[in-house]
């Protein structure tokens, strides 16, 4: 799955841009790519919020990920 | 066009008022948000923004239109500066124009308040011996 | 200096962001008035301000003292402009920078509706055929 | 007593300023002066409100005039 970072998630990972593998656990919906990402990285669960954004908009937890989704993974904003 | 949405590397605040200028607008309402010194005593080297560019646009066009369809408005304009920043520097502008004063001062200040909690831009205080995410943490 | 108090025959509004700024201040909030083309659906050629400047300029200090007494600005605008005005001219600029963007927008509201209240600037509405001294009559 | 006028003050007297003898009226207080302007432009009357000003500031009614002060009726303000 090709993931896009920001802010603090990209220094939580890395990296700003990465095709994660998650084997077995490849998730389907918004709210399994959360806990992955918080299962494999620990430090997504100590921010203030986690949302996911699906073709460059924001998507509920319940949204179904398509393998040509551009998702990325928005970590508190804090613009302005 | 009734609004001007951008992302830039600098804000330019001087044509703002042209901008916004509208033969029906009686009152015109400005905001900008600057870099400060301090933040909780502690001094503020720079500030770093970074953003999901394509999506922050799409928000920040979307806000444009909650505002448009809440107040009856002739203009607003919406822009953010991404990359560093030092004090005194402006990083941010909205605005908007209408016939009286109390709708662009009420839409300017939701323009303000929502682009905070929505629009995906992302700020970095830089001290001297550390960098923190703003927000970013409880 | 903490106050800005002018009236002219022309108004600066390139200048005003800059004479806000301030290393202590992450907001800055200002209103500018504007002629509007139509009043009550009247088409209005021109508006003339008059003053007696001398107290308006006091009133202007007064006024300008009184929101750095009520909040805690760093900078504070107030320009009014005198003489004949077109369609989109700006005739009032004030404005009002703080640390926070709360105060300088409760600022920049204080002092636009306490200065058409207060300050001694009359305004005449130039139509086709008729003039008005607006606010004049009930 | 010489007095200022301004806005639509001035046109309902015909001048900016004159030196106005009200003979034995002659007015002692802010109240007083209002009345006497009244009484003379009954104009004065229809106006939304009007104010005095004494050495360019406002002047409460029970504000008694002296000869040297400066003088202005201040008809409702419309800046902005």
């Amino acid at each position: 799955m090709d993931l896009l970072f920001f802010g603090i998630a990209k220094d939580i990972v890395g990296k700003s841009q990465m095709i994660m593998d998650f084997g077995e656990d490849s998730p389907n919906s918004v709210a399994d790519l959360k806990q992955a990402l918080k299962k494999r990285y620990p430090e997504f669960s100590k921010l203030t919020s986690l949302a996911i954004a699906v073709n460059s908009e924001y998507a509920k937890d319940d949204v179904q990920l398509k393998s040509n989704d551009e998702v990325a993974i928005i970590p508190p904003v804090s613009g302005g | 066009m009734n609004k001007i949405i951008e992302i830039v590397q600098e804000l330019d605040t001087h044509s703002v008022y042209q901008e916004l200028s509208h033969p029906n607008s009686g009152g015109i309402c400005v905001f900008v948000g600057s870099v400060r010194e301090f933040t909780n005593n502690e001094q503020v080297v720079a500030l770093e923004f970074e953003t999901y560019e394509s999506m922050a646009l799409k928000e920040m066009d979307r806000l444009a239109d909650a505002a448009l369809e809440k107040w009856k408005l002739n203009k607003v304009v919406i822009k953010h500066a991404v990359g560093r920043k030092e004090v005194q520097d402006a990083v941010v502008i909205v605005g908007a124009s209408s016939a009286h004063r109390s709708e662009s001062f009420e839409a300017c200040r939701f323009l303000i308040d929502t682009l905070k909690r929505t629009v995906p831009i992302w700020k970095k205080e830089m001290f001297k011996n550390k960098s923190v995410w703003v927000s970013a943490h409880p």
